[in-house]
């Protein structure tokens, strides 16, 4: 099996390449190609949970109805709102759990945070069912090693 | 959206349906349905007293577990009266297949009493190998009978 | 020590995995009704499985992402969503299958009531599950699996006219007594049997719980040629077995202790004691996979943390998911349900969901994001075609065929 | 505003529909926040499919089995990305597929070509 790069697929050839100077010097990365579904590592690789959404705000963190201001990604957003994102209709603003973008360390197959997933409320669930489930089982804190 | 979820609905009712259609197309009409019928659950139970005497040789000849042979037997035992049970269920639809379906519940029934010989033997309840070993082939041919009837009716 | 250690991940995974309740009842089945005539749908098994296993192996080994978290990635959320819950639902069915095999293994070498062994089986699978090092669960179940060679040997021991099994086996043809549409559902049972999605999600999530890099990949290849064409052999002997003592007198297989029959038939005691062993460990093997991907796939879909190589204590939602399924899959075989019968249904439903985590992976498999550049090669990805196009023609007609032999009556 | 209400949002231009927002192409060269940069919207990719099958092969070098790829890259073929600058508006509270939500472009927007460099970031995080 010869691991090899193939060359790049016919660009549509009517369409002009946009040029560096308008898109800016950073990566590049789709929001639902490479964002959104991913999981999300704390800063030892423990899973914390599944990259739900984005939000995006004006630089000095305003609404944005427009295309005036330029719009960044400001915080990771996650949380029990899959049911909306299926069926369709929109989670109140309470039910998203926030992870500011600061925290995030590297984009790559996965997002990895700079922080521990303890702290964090999107592991809420996780430490609930360890507290009053796991814990109360025998041996549930032996290290398996 | 709603339309695309609309449309694979219908498709796998679609789906559904053919399958049905396929299934339903097995009812019993004719004396050969009828026959290829009472020949599946005779098929059931005569597969049940062949393993049966599988069962016992092998445990005559010790070349088997008295415990695998008892659940075997055991099993067989469930196998007949599920057959039996089938043909109960049976309605016939002329003289003729009534007839057949007692035949066929007369060797099941000969069939089940060989099998509860053979468990009694293994459990040390009495009866000899040798003759648990006979009562199991008589309620075979038994059943081989019917099935041949039922074959020839089918054949025709 | 590493490589050995590889090497039986891929031996359980063929014993275990593939030598389920599954393949058991339904080899021995088609044994019986169709002689060898339907070993081709078997090699097509095991040629898929090892093509899908490897293949799966390979992404999780370079992009360190198990397969349900690929799905949800590449998918996103709705087609992923149903595709969890079909692929847990079927695995639970499988589950409770394969906690049933044990339980009816056991009642065979113990004749006690299999009521009794269904809840001591969960249990024994869910304290193994809790303590055990995930290597330590492999090397003995895997080992002990590999009794199941009896089979083999018992084919060998009947002494067969090896000339007209091969003749059957390369020219099939569908018997008299059997209906085309029964011969093709079953050619779908043994396919599903062979390519069980929850083979994949343990031997992928398996390839991060071992902790594989990019460099492991030619161990898992190694796994996956050693382990499936075993898991291969042994189904074959399975039917061959049936073939030669049930065919001629046209028995039926369908319970477990007619599966065990030929093997005494061939070598008596001993042989039987061999196969009662290995019964029992591909069933608590498969009960152990089937539990484990429960979890598997629950987890790396929701993105919560999983693996027995951390503390329950570090993945409490992957463990809680697993108590609930041993509970659920005990609570329905205290029902009387017929645990063989719930295995014919798990292998067709499985070939059912097959493309749900084929053409995820296949396709991750060629996107250089993911893999860089250890993307397939053109003619794995030709091979992986031809099994895509037979996985989708074997997932449509299961259902239809389903219905039409009333399950292969 | 949530991105997630962007996403398969219809798209109007002088009073036609040009499509859905398929995705939202964004940069890491915003002011840094903690280590990384913020991402920065670039644009939005239209296409004139919904993004169902968002596995996005118009747009990377992937070339995923030759049919299945084949396949994909016609169903999206007409996408193209337009630049952020150039959305006159977002309006509706962009409920999602709730219909309501909707993105118009400025008259004279230009369309670019939606191809990623090859990002080739396989390498483990």
């Amino acid at each position: 099996m010869s691991p090899r790069v193939r060359p790049r697929p016919p660009v549509p050839a009517d369409l002009p390449e946009l040029p560096t100077s308008l898109r800016g010097a950073g990566r590049v990365l789709d929001a639902r190609l490479h964002l959104l579904d991913r999981q999300i590592l704390d800063v030892d690789d423990v899973p914390v949970t599944t990259l739900d959404d984005l939000l995006v705000l004006t630089a000095d963190g305003g609404e944005l109805t427009t295309g005036e201001q330029p719009a960044f990604v400001d915080q990771l957003l996650t949380g029990p709102v899959l049911a909306t994102r299926v069926f369709g209709g929109r989670p109140p603003a309470s039910r998203w759990v926030r992870i500011p973008w600061a925290d995030v360390t590297d984009v790559g197959v996965a997002v990895t945070l700079g922080v521990r997933g303890e702290g964090l409320d999107a592991t809420w669930v996780q430490r609930w069912l360890r507290d009053h489930v796991i814990a109360r089982i025998p041996g549930g804190r032996h290290d398996p090693g | 959206m709603v339309r695309r979820l609309a449309a694979a609905v219908c498709a796998a009712v679609l789906l559904l349906c053919a399958g049905c259609g396929l299934g339903l197309g097995s009812a019993t009409s004719t004396p050969k349905q009828a026959a290829e019928r009472l020949a599946q659950d005779v098929d059931m139970a005569s597969s049940a007293v062949g393993t049966a005497e599988l069962a016992v040789r092998q445990l005559r000849g010790s070349r088997t577990f008295p415990t695998v042979a008892e659940i075997t037997l055991k099993e067989c035992g469930g196998l007949l009266s599920g057959a039996s049970a089938g043909l109960t269920r049976y309605i016939p639809i002329d003289r003729r297949d009534a007839r057949w379906r007692d035949d066929a519940l007369r060797a099941t029934a000969q069939a089940q009493a060989a099998v509860a010989d053979s468990r009694a033997w293994v459990d040390g309840g009495g009866g000899s190998g040798a003759g648990v070993q006979a009562g199991l082939a008589d309620a075979s041919d038994a059943l081989d009978a019917v099935s041949g009837t039922l074959e020839r009716a089918g054949a025709q | 020590m590493k490589r050995l250690l590889g090497v039986a991940l891929g031996v359980l995974t063929a014993i275990g995995g593939f030598l389920d309740i599954g393949d058991l009842v339904t080899n021995a089945v088609v044994g019986s009704r169709f002689g060898m005539s339907l070993t081709w749908a078997v090699l097509l098994g095991v040629v898929g499985i090892c093509l899908f296993a490897q293949m799966a192996g390979r992404v999780t080994a370079v992009s360190g992402r198990a397969t349900f978290e690929i799905i949800r990635e590449r998918l996103g959320p709705r087609a992923s969503g149903t595709n969890l819950v079909a692929s847990f639902l079927i695995n639970l069915l499988t589950l409770t299958a394969e906690i049933g095999g044990v339980a009816l293994a056991l009642q065979l070498a113990s004749s006690v009531e299999p009521r009794l062994w269904i809840p001591v089986a969960a249990f024994a699978v869910w304290v193994v599950v809790w303590r055990a090092k995930f290597e330590v669960l492999e090397d003995v179940t895997g080992l002990l699996g590999l009794t199941l060679l009896v089979f083999a040997v018992s084919v060998v021991l009947l002494d067969p006219d090896w000339a007209h099994l091969a003749h059957t086996a390369a020219a099939p043809q569908i018997p008299a007594t059997e209906g085309a549409a029964s011969y093709f559902y079953y050619a779908i049972a043994l396919f599903g049997a062979a390519m069980t999605p929850y083979e994949v999600f343990f031997f992928s999530s398996g390839a991060v719980e071992e902790k594989w890099g990019p460099k492991d990949i030619s161990q898992s290849r190694i796994n996956v040629l050693v382990g499936f064409p075993l898991g291969g052999l042994l189904s074959l002997s399975i039917a061959a077995c049936a073939t030669l003592v049930f065919l001629p007198q046209q028995i039926e297989v369908s319970t477990l202790s007619q599966v065990v029959l030929p093997v005494a038939e061939a070598g008596g005691k001993l042989a039987l004691a061999f196969v009662l062993v290995g019964i029992v460990a591909a069933t608590f093997g498969a009960s152990l996979e089937t539990t484990l991907s429960a979890g598997y796939t629950i987890a790396q879909f929701f993105g919560w943390s999983w693996g027995k190589f951390r503390r329950p204590s570090q993945a409490p939602g992957f463990h809680v998911v697993m108590i609930a399924c041993l509970l659920v899959g005990a609570g329905v075989l205290m029902t009387d349900v017929d645990p063989v019968r719930v295995t014919e249904f798990s292998v067709v439903f499985s070939a059912v969901a097959l493309p749900l985590t084929y053409l995820p992976i296949l396709l991750v498999a060629n996107d250089p994001e993911y893999m860089g550049d250890q993307v397939n090669g053109r003619v794995l990805n030709g091979l992986a075609l031809v099994f895509l196009v037979l996985i989708l023609a074997a997932s449509l007609a299961a259902i239809p065929l389903m219905i039409a032999t009333g399950a292969g009556a | 505003m949530i991105l997630g209400d962007l996403l398969d949002a219809p798209v109007y231009a002088d009073g036609g529909q040009l499509g859905f927002v398929v995705d939202v192409r964004l940069v890491l060269d915003g002011p840094v926040k903690g280590l990384r940069a913020a991402p920065r919207v670039v644009g939005l990719l239209v296409s004139a499919r919904t993004g169902a099958t968002f596995l996005g092969y118009e747009r990377t070098d992937t070339n995923a089995p030759a049919l299945v790829w084949r396949y994909l890259a016609w169903r999206h073929r007409g996408t193209f990305l337009v630049l952020w600058e150039d959305v006159v508006g977002v309006t509706g509270g962009a409920q999602r597929g709730t219909g309501d939500a909707r993105v118009d472009l400025r008259p004279g927007f230009r369309r670019w070509s939606p191809a990623l460099a090859p990002t080739g970031t396989g390498s483990r995080p």
